[in-house]
C-alpha cells in the first residue's frame, strides 16, 4: 500500500510552493503555463510594431535597405544564430532535467544556457562597438567613416551614400536592441533559476519556473530567427 | 441612525476582507484581489474627478466664442490633460481594474485571481503611470492632445512633459496587459467545480473578450510610445519627417491599439448591463450565447478597424474602403446585444432600483453613441464630420455616456457587496436622473455643432456656435451635479448606510453567495457552479436579510 | 482545472518529458535550416528572396514552438494563443505595408521637392 | 446666429440634415444623401430602442398587481437570425451607397482638366499657389471648373476643411496629399484647420472664393501684376506669404514670437543675458538661423526660412517702416 501513498501530492516536499488559492500543484502549474503563454502572445505583438516599421521602410526604400545590409556581417549574425539555438537546446534540456529530478544536469544546463546567452551579447557588443566606432549610428547621426566604406564590395562602394541611411540603422538598433534587452532579462532569470536550483527547489513535482523561463527563452530565440534573415541577409 | 464607531464594532463581529489585516501596509501590499480592487477604485474615482475639473475649465472657456477664461495654450493643455487622464486613467482601467478585480474571482468561486502578485504589480505600475501623468502638470503641462500625433508632439522644442507622459502611458499599458493575463487565466483555470463555460456570468465573457484586446493590442501601444520616446531623444527618423520618418506610420501604430482600446472600455460596460438587466427583470437573460459570442466577435473585429481614424490622414483609397467596411461590421454584434437586452425586459418583473435606472439610460445613450458611430465608419459622411464636434459628441456618448454610466450602474450594484453597506435609494435615483439629463444636454448640441462644421480642439470658435456651446456648458454643470449626488450617496452609505445582506438584489451569480463584505478567502465553503441567471431558487425574505435560497444548499 | 477533465493521453499535459533524441534533432534541424537560409540569400531570386527567407524562418519558428516549447504535447489552447498572436501581428504588418505601398509615389515626390528646394 | 428651436425643428421635421451647411461642391449632394440615409435609419432604430424600453418599463414594472415575471422563452434562434441579418443587410446598403459617393470624392471625371493649386500649410496659416504663378492667402477657384489641390505641410500635420464643400484632407509633412472637387455655387466659404496644430489652431483659417465667371477670376488673377514691386511691397508680401504674421504681430503685441513693430535699431535682451542691436545682420541671422539669438521671454520655436537676398531686404524695409515715432 505504500506506493499508493506516494502518488498522492499531499505532504510532498514541493507543496511548500503551493499558493493558498489553488487546490493542488497540477492546477497551479496549469494556470502558470497559461499565464506565461498569454504573456508570450503579448510579446509577439510588442515586437510586431518594429516589424511594421521594418516593412514600411523597406517597402519605401528598398534600394536603401539593400545598400545598408552590406554594413552588417552575416557571419556574425549566423554565429549568433548558432549560439542562440545552442542555448535553446540547453534550456529545453534543463526542463527535462528538472522533470526527471536530475539536479546536477539541471544546474549544468542552466549554467550553459546562461553562458551561451552571455556569449550572444558579447558578439552583439563587438558588432555594436565596431559600427558606432565607424560612425554608423541611428537616424540623423549616421555618418559612415571612410574606413568602413572601404570594406564594402566594390559595386556597392561605387554608389553614393544614401541620404536616409540612418533610418535603416535606427530600425536595426531598435530591433536588435529590444531583442538584446530581452536576452539580458533572460540572463537575469537564469541567474535566479541557478540560485534556486542550487538550493534544490526544483524536482518532478515542481518545475514551473524552469519551464516558464525556458518558454520565454525560446520566444527570444524565435524572434531572432526572424531578425537574422531580415537584417543580415536581405 | 448608527454612528461610525458603532458600525465598525458591528463589523468586527464577523471577519471580512476589510478587517483582515490592519494598517496602511496591509492595504498597499495586499495580494487580496478585493483590496487591490478597492485601491484601484479610489484612484480611478480620483482620476474621474481630476479629468472632470479639466473638463469644466474647457466648457467654461468655451462659454465665450473668443475664449474668455484662459489663454489658447492653457486651453490646449486643459483639453489634452482632460482626454489623457480620462482615457488612460479612468475609462480604460475603470471597469476591468476596479470592479473586475473585485468580482472576477468571486464570480468563479475562487479565492483569488490566478496571479495575485502580478495583480499587485499591475496596480503599482498603474500608480506609477498615474504619478507621471500628474508630473506632466507640474513640469508645465502637455498640449499635444491625448492622441500625441507627431510631428507636433515630438517637436524638438518640447521639454520634459512629453517624455513623462509617454512613460506614463507605457507603464499604464503594461498594467493593463497584466490585468488581462490575470483575468483570462482566472476565467480559464479557476472556475468552480461544475461551472462550465456557459455557466459564466456575461460580465466574465465580456472581461474575457476585453482580456484578449488587453493582451494583444496594448503591447503595440507600448512599442508606439517607446518609439516616440526614442524618436524625441535620439531622432531615429521613424515618425519625424525632418529625419526621414513618416508621421502617418505613427497613426497606424497608435490606432492599432487605441481603437481596440475603445472596446476595452465598452465591452466590460456591456457586461455590467447584461448582469443588471437580468437581475432587475427577475428573468434569465435573453439569448445568453449570442450575447457572450458577440463580445468575442466585437473583440476580434475590433482589431481590424483602426484605419477608420485615418480616412483623411493621407491613407490610401483602398485601405479606406476596406477599413470602412470592417468598421460597419462591428455594428452587427452591438445590435445583437441591444436587442437581446430589450428582449430580456419583455414580460419581466422590472424593479427600478438605481443600477437598473442607469442601465435603462445606458440603452438610450449607447443607442445614440452606437448609431452615430455608423456616420463615422461610413467613408462618405466621415470626411466632412471627421475631427469636428460630431466626433467629440459621438465618443463622449460611448465613453462617458455608455461607459461611465455602466460603471456607475456596476458600482451601485456591487457597492453593498464591496462595503457591506446599502446606499440611499433616493440619492441613487436622483443621481441617475440628473446624470442622464445633464449628459444629454451637454452632448446633443455638440452633434449639431459638428454637423454644422465646428472643428474640435478649438480654443476659439465662430459666432454662429455660441448658443450651442452655452447649452452644452449648462449641461456640463448639470452632469457634474449628478456626479456630486452619486458621490454623496456613496459617502452617506459609508457613514450611516444600513447593513447589507449577502444578496440584496436576488442575483444568482456566485459573488452573492458569500457574505457582504466577503471574508478574506471569499467563501466560507467553496461553492459549486450554478446557472447564473436562474432566479427561481431565490425568495425575498426581508429588506434586512435580502434574498435567500428556497432549496437546500448545494442543490443545482 | 476543467480542461484536464476531458480524456487525454496517459501523461498529464505539461508533464511530457522530451526525449534527448527529439531535442537534439530539433536543434540539428534548426542549424540545417540556418545554413539553407544563408545559402539561399546568396542566390538572386529578386523579390522571392524575402519570401524564401520568411518561409524558412516560419518553418524554424514552428519547429521551435512544437518541440522546444513542447506545444505538440500541450493543451491545444496554448497553440491557439501563439497562432492568434502571430496572425494579429501578420495582419498588422500586411495592412500597414499594403497602405504604404499605395502612397509611396507621394512620399517620393515630396522628398524630391524638398531636395530641389534646398 | 442659429437659434436652437430652429435647429431642433430642422433636425426633426426637415429632411434629416436640415441644419447642415450650404452645399457648394459637386460631391456635397451625394454626401448629404448618405447622411440622410444614415440619419433616418438611426432615427428609426433609436425610436425602436427607446420606445421598447419605455413601453416595457411601463408594462412590466414591478408593482402590487404583478407578483413576478411572466413565462417567456430565454432564447430564440429565429429572432437572433432576424436581428443579425437585418443589420448585416443594412451594412451592405450603407457600404455600397457610401463607397459610390466616396469614389466620386477622390477622382475627377476622366478627361477633366482641373485647375491645379499647390497648398502649403504651416503654423498657423495657409498659402495657395495657383496655376499661373499667382500665390495668395485665399483659395480662388471658378464655378464649374474642376479643382485639384495638392497639399503639403512645412511643419506639423494640418487639415484643410471646407464645410460647404463637405471635404477635408490632412496636409502631412514629408508627403503630398490630394483633394479634388468641382465648386458649384459662387461665393466665399471658410477654410478651417481641423487637425490640431498648437497655439493658434483655432484661428488658422482662410477663405475659398468661388468666382461666378471666368472674367471675375481673370480680374483677380491680374491684380497686382505689372510694375516692379518696391522693397517694402516685397517685404509686406513675403511677411504674409511665409506665414511670419502668424507669430510676429505688427502692432506691438507679443505673440508666439516678438512683434516687429518698433524694434528697428533697438537693443534686444536675449535669453543668455546678452544684448543684440536690431540691424540688418541681426534680422538676416534671425531668419536664416533663428535659434542663434533668442529674445528673452520667448521660446526657440521658429523654423529657418529660406529667403533670397531681395526678400530679406524687403523684410528689413518692412521692419524699418514699422519704426516707432513719427
Amino acid at each position: 500500500m505504500s506506493h499508493l501513498a506516494q502518488t498522492g501530492t499531499a505532504g510532498a516536499p514541493e507543496d511548500r510552493f503551493l499558493a493558498h488559492h489553488f487546490p493542488d500543484m497540477t492546477a497551479q502549474s496549469q494556470t502558470s503555463k497559461l499565464g506565461i503563454w498569454l504573456f508570450l502572445g503579448s510579446e509577439v505583438l510588442f515586437f510586431s510594431g518594429l516589424f511594421v516599421a521594418y516593412g514600411v521602410y523597406r517597402a519605401n526604400h528598398y534600394a536603401l535597405f539593400h545598400y545598408a545590409h552590406h554594413f552588417l556581417d552575416w557571419r556574425m549574425g549566423a554565429l549568433n544564430t548558432v549560439v542562440l539555438v545552442g542555448s535553446s537546446l540547453s534550456a529545453a534540456w534543463s526542463v527535462r532535467c528538472a522533470q526527471l529530478g536530475d539536479r546536477r544536469g539541471l544546474r549544468i544546463t542552466l549554467l550553459l544556457t546562461l553562458l551561451l546567452a552571455g556569449m550572444f551579447l558579447v558578439v552583439k557588443y563587438f558588432e555594436y562597438s565596431h559600427k558606432l566606432h565607424n560612425g554608423i549610428a541611428w537616424g540623423a547621426a549616421c555618418h559612415p567613416s571612410e574606413e568602413i566604406l572601404s570594406t564594402l564590395p566594390a559595386s556597392v562602394r561605387a554608389l553614393p551614400v544614401p541620404k536616409d541611411l540612418g533610418t535603416f540603422f535606427s530600425i536595426y538598433y531598435l530591433m536588435t536592441g529590444l531583442h538584446g534587452i530581452h536576452v539580458l532579462v533572460g540572463m537575469g532569470l537564469y541567474v535566479w533559476l541557478i540560485r534556486r536550483a542550487t538550493r534544490g527547489d526544483f524536482g518532478p513535482g515542481y518545475f514551473v519556473p524552469v519551464d516558464s523561463v525556458a518558454l520565454y527563452w525560446h520566444l527570444v530565440d524565435m524572434i531572432w530567427i526572424f531578425l537574422f534573415p531580415l537584417l543580415y541577409l536581405i | 441612525m448608527t454612528t461610525a464607531p458603532a458600525a465598525a464594532a458591528e463589523h468586527a463581529a464577523g471577519d471580512s476582507y476589510l478587517t483582515h489585516g490592519k494598517g496602511i501596509a496591509s492595504w498597499l501590499f495586499s495580494l487580496d484581489h478585493k483590496r487591490i480592487g478597492i485601491m484601484y477604485l479610489a484612484l480611478i474615482v480620483f482620476s474621474l474627478f481630476l479629468g472632470g475639473v479639466f473638463a469644466m475649465v474647457v466648457r467654461f472657456h468655451l462659454w465665450d466664442p473668443s475664449g474668455g477664461l484662459v489663454s489658447n495654450d492653457a486651453y490646449n493643455k486643459m483639453f489634452t490633460l482632460h482626454g489623457a487622464v480620462m482615457i488612460f486613467l479612468f475609462v480604460i482601467p475603470g471597469i476591468p481594474s476596479a470592479l473586475g478585480n473585485f468580482v472576477v474571482p468571486l464570480m468563479v468561486g475562487a479565492k483569488d485571481v490566478a496571479f495575485p502578485r502580478v495583480n499587485l504589480l499591475s496596480f503599482w505600475l498603474f500608480v506609477a503611470g498615474a504619478v507621471l501623468f500628474i508630473a506632466t502638470l507640474v513640469v508645465g503641462g502637455l498640449d499635444t492632445g491625448w492622441t500625441l500625433y507627431p510631428p507636433y508632439s515630438l517637436e524638438s522644442s518640447r521639454g520634459l512633459g512629453i517624455l513623462l507622459a509617454l512613460t506614463g502611458v507605457f507603464l499604464a499599458g503594461f498594467s493593463s496587459i497584466l490585468t488581462g493575463v490575470n483575468f483570462i487565466a482566472t476565467i480559464h483555470k479557476m472556475r468552480a467545480p461544475g461551472q462550465g463555460w456557459f455557466d459564466l456570468p456575461l460580465f466574465l465573457w465580456a472581461l474575457y473578450a476585453t482580456g484578449i484586446i488587453q493582451i494583444f493590442a496594448t503591447p503595440v501601444l507600448g512599442i508606439t510610445v517607446a518609439l516616440g520616446f526614442l524618436e524625441r531623444v535620439f531622432h531615429l527618423g521613424i515618425f519625424m519627417p525632418e529625419y526621414g520618418g513618416d508621421p502617418v506610420l505613427f497613426q497606424h501604430f497608435f490606432w492599432f491599439y487605441s481603437h481596440p482600446a475603445v472596446y476595452i472600455m465598452i465591452l466590460p460596460a456591456m457586461g455590467i448591463v447584461s448582469e443588471v438587466v437580468a437581475v432587475f427583470s427577475r428573468k434569465p437573460i435573453f439569448g445568453y450565447k449570442f450575447i457572450a459570442m458577440s463580445s468575442i466577435a466585437i473583440a476580434l473585429i475590433g482589431f481590424f478597424v483602426w484605419g477608420h481614424h485615418m480616412f483623411v490622414s493621407g491613407q490610401s483609397k483602398w485601405a479606406n474602403i476596406i477599413f470602412s467596411f470592417l468598421t460597419l461590421l462591428v455594428a452587427i454584434p452591438s445590435a445583437i446585444k441591444t436587442f437581446n437586452w430589450l428582449a430580456t425586459l419583455y414580460k419581466g418583473h422590472i424593479i427600478l432600483k438605481t443600477p437598473m435606472l442607469f442601465v435603462l439610460s445606458f440603452f438610450a445613450i449607447f443607442g445614440v453613441g452606437g448609431l452615430t458611430g455608423l456616420f463615422l465608419g461610413t467613408l462618405a459622411t466621415d470626411i466632412p464630420l471627421h475631427d469636428t464636434y460630431f466626433v467629440v459628441a459621438h465618443f463622449h456618448f460611448v465613453m462617458v455616456g455608455a461607459v461611465m454610466i455602466a460603471f456607475l450602474a456596476g458600482l451601485f450594484y456591487w457597492w453593498p457587496k464591496m462595503t457591506g453597506r446599502m446606499y440611499d435609494e433616493r440619492l441613487g435615483t436622483a443621481s441617475a436622473i440628473l446624470i442622464f439629463l445633464g449628459f444629454n444636454v451637454t452632448f446633443i448640441p455638440q452633434f449639431l455643432a459638428g454637423t454644422m462644421g465646428m472643428p474640435r480642439r478649438y480654443a476659439t470658435y465662430a459666432e454662429q456656435f455660441v448658443g450651442l456651446n452655452r447649452v452644452s456648458t449648462v449641461g456640463a454643470v448639470l452632469l457634474a451635479a449628478g456626479l456630486g449626488v452619486a458621490l454623496w450617496a456613496f459617502v452617506a452609505s459609508l457613514r450611516h448606510g444600513a447593513r447589507a445582506p449577502a444578496n440584496p438584489w436576488g442575483a444568482a451569480t456566485l459573488e452573492w453567495a458569500t457574505s457582504s463584505p466577503p471574508p478574506h478567502d471569499n467563501f466560507a465553503v467553496a461553492p459549486r457552479g450554478v446557472p447564473p441567471y436562474d432566479y427561481t431558487g431565490l425568495t425575498h425574505a426581508s429588506d434586512e436579510a435580502g434574498w435567500i435560497p428556497v432549496r437546500p444548499e448545494g442543490a443545482r | 482545472m476543467t480542461e484536464h477533465a476531458s480524456a487525454r493521453p496517459a501523461h498529464e499535459p505539461g508533464t511530457h518529458v522530451m526525449s534527448p533524441g527529439i531535442l537534439v534533432a530539433t536543434a540539428a534541424s534548426l542549424m540545417v535550416l540556418t545554413a539553407i537560409t544563408v545559402t539561399s540569400s546568396r542566390i538572386d531570386l529578386g523579390p522571392w528572396n524575402v519570401v524564401v527567407a520568411l518561409a524558412i524562418a516560419c518553418t524554424k519558428a514552428t519547429i521551435v514552438a512544437l518541440f522546444f516549447m513542447h506545444l505538440k504535447y500541450e493543451n491545444r489552447f496554448l497553440m491557439v494563443i501563439l497562432i492568434a498572436a502571430a496572425l494579429f501581428a501578420a495582419l498588422f504588418v500586411s495592412f500597414v505595408v499594403f497602405d504604404t505601398v499605395q502612397y509611396q509615389p507621394e512620399i517620393r515626390a515630396a522628398d524630391q521637392a524638398v531636395r530641389k528646394g534646398s | 446666429m442659429i437659434r436652437l428651436p430652429d435647429l431642433l425643428a430642422g433636425s426633426l421635421i426637415a429632411a434629416g440634415p436640415g441644419y447642415m451647411p450650404e452645399r457648394a461642391s459637386s460631391v456635397a449632394e451625394g454626401v448629404d444623401q448618405v447622411f440622410a440615409l444614415l440619419f433616418w435609419m438611426s432615427a428609426f432604430f433609436l425610436v425602436v430602442i427607446i420606445g421598447l424600453t419605455v413601453l416595457f418599463v411601463i408594462r412590466y414594472r414591478a408593482r402590487a398587481s404583478r407578483p413576478g415575471p411572466e413565462a417567456s422563452p430565454d432564447h430564440s434562434t429565429k429572432l437572433e437570425i432576424f436581428w443579425t441579418a437585418i443589420p448585416l443587410l443594412l451594412v451592405f446598403v450603407i457600404f455600397a451607397a457610401s463607397t459610390k459617393v466616396y469614389l466620386a470624392m477622390t477622382e475627377l471625371e476622366p478627361g477633366a482638366n482641373p485647375q491645379r493649386v499647390q497648398v502649403t500649410a504651416r503654423k498657423w496659416s495657409w498659402w495657395f499657389d495657383h496655376a499661373g504663378g499667382k500665390g495668395s492667402k485665399e483659395l480662388h477657384v471658378l464655378v464649374g471648373r474642376p479643382v485639384e489641390l495638392v497639399l503639403a505641410s512645412t511643419d506639423v500635420v494640418h487639415s484643410l476643411y471646407v464645410p460647404q464643400f463637405r471635404l477635408k484632407q490632412d496636409a502631412v509633412p514629408g508627403r503630398f496629399t490630394r483633394m479634388v472637387f468641382t465648386p458649384t455655387v459662387p461665393g466665399t466659404y471658410p477654410i478651417l484647420c481641423t487637425e490640431y496644430c498648437g497655439t493658434n489652431h483655432s484661428t488658422m483659417s482662410a477663405v475659398a472664393v468661388v468666382h461666378p465667371d471666368q472674367a471675375s477670376f481673370d480680374a483677380w488673377a491680374a491684380e497686382g501684376k505689372g510694375g516692379e514691386e518696391s522693397l517694402l511691397q516685397v517685404g509686406v508680401r513675403v511677411f504674409e506669404e511665409k506665414g511670419c504674421s502668424a507669430c510676429h504681430s505688427v502692432d506691438g503685441s507679443p505673440g508666439v514670437g516678438p512683434s516687429i513693430k518698433g524694434i528697428w535699431g533697438k537693443d534686444e535682451k536675449l535669453t543668455d543675458g546678452k544684448i543684440a542691436k536690431v540691424d540688418e545682420n541681426y534680422i538676416r541671422e534671425s531668419i536664416v538661423t533663428p535659434g542663434a539669438k533668442i529674445v528673452a521671454g520667448f521660446d526657440d520655436m521658429m523654423p529657418p526660412v529660406p529667403l533670397d537676398d531681395r526678400e530679406i531686404q524687403g523684410i528689413v524695409a518692412y521692419i524699418q517702416s514699422l519704426k516707432e515715432g513719427p
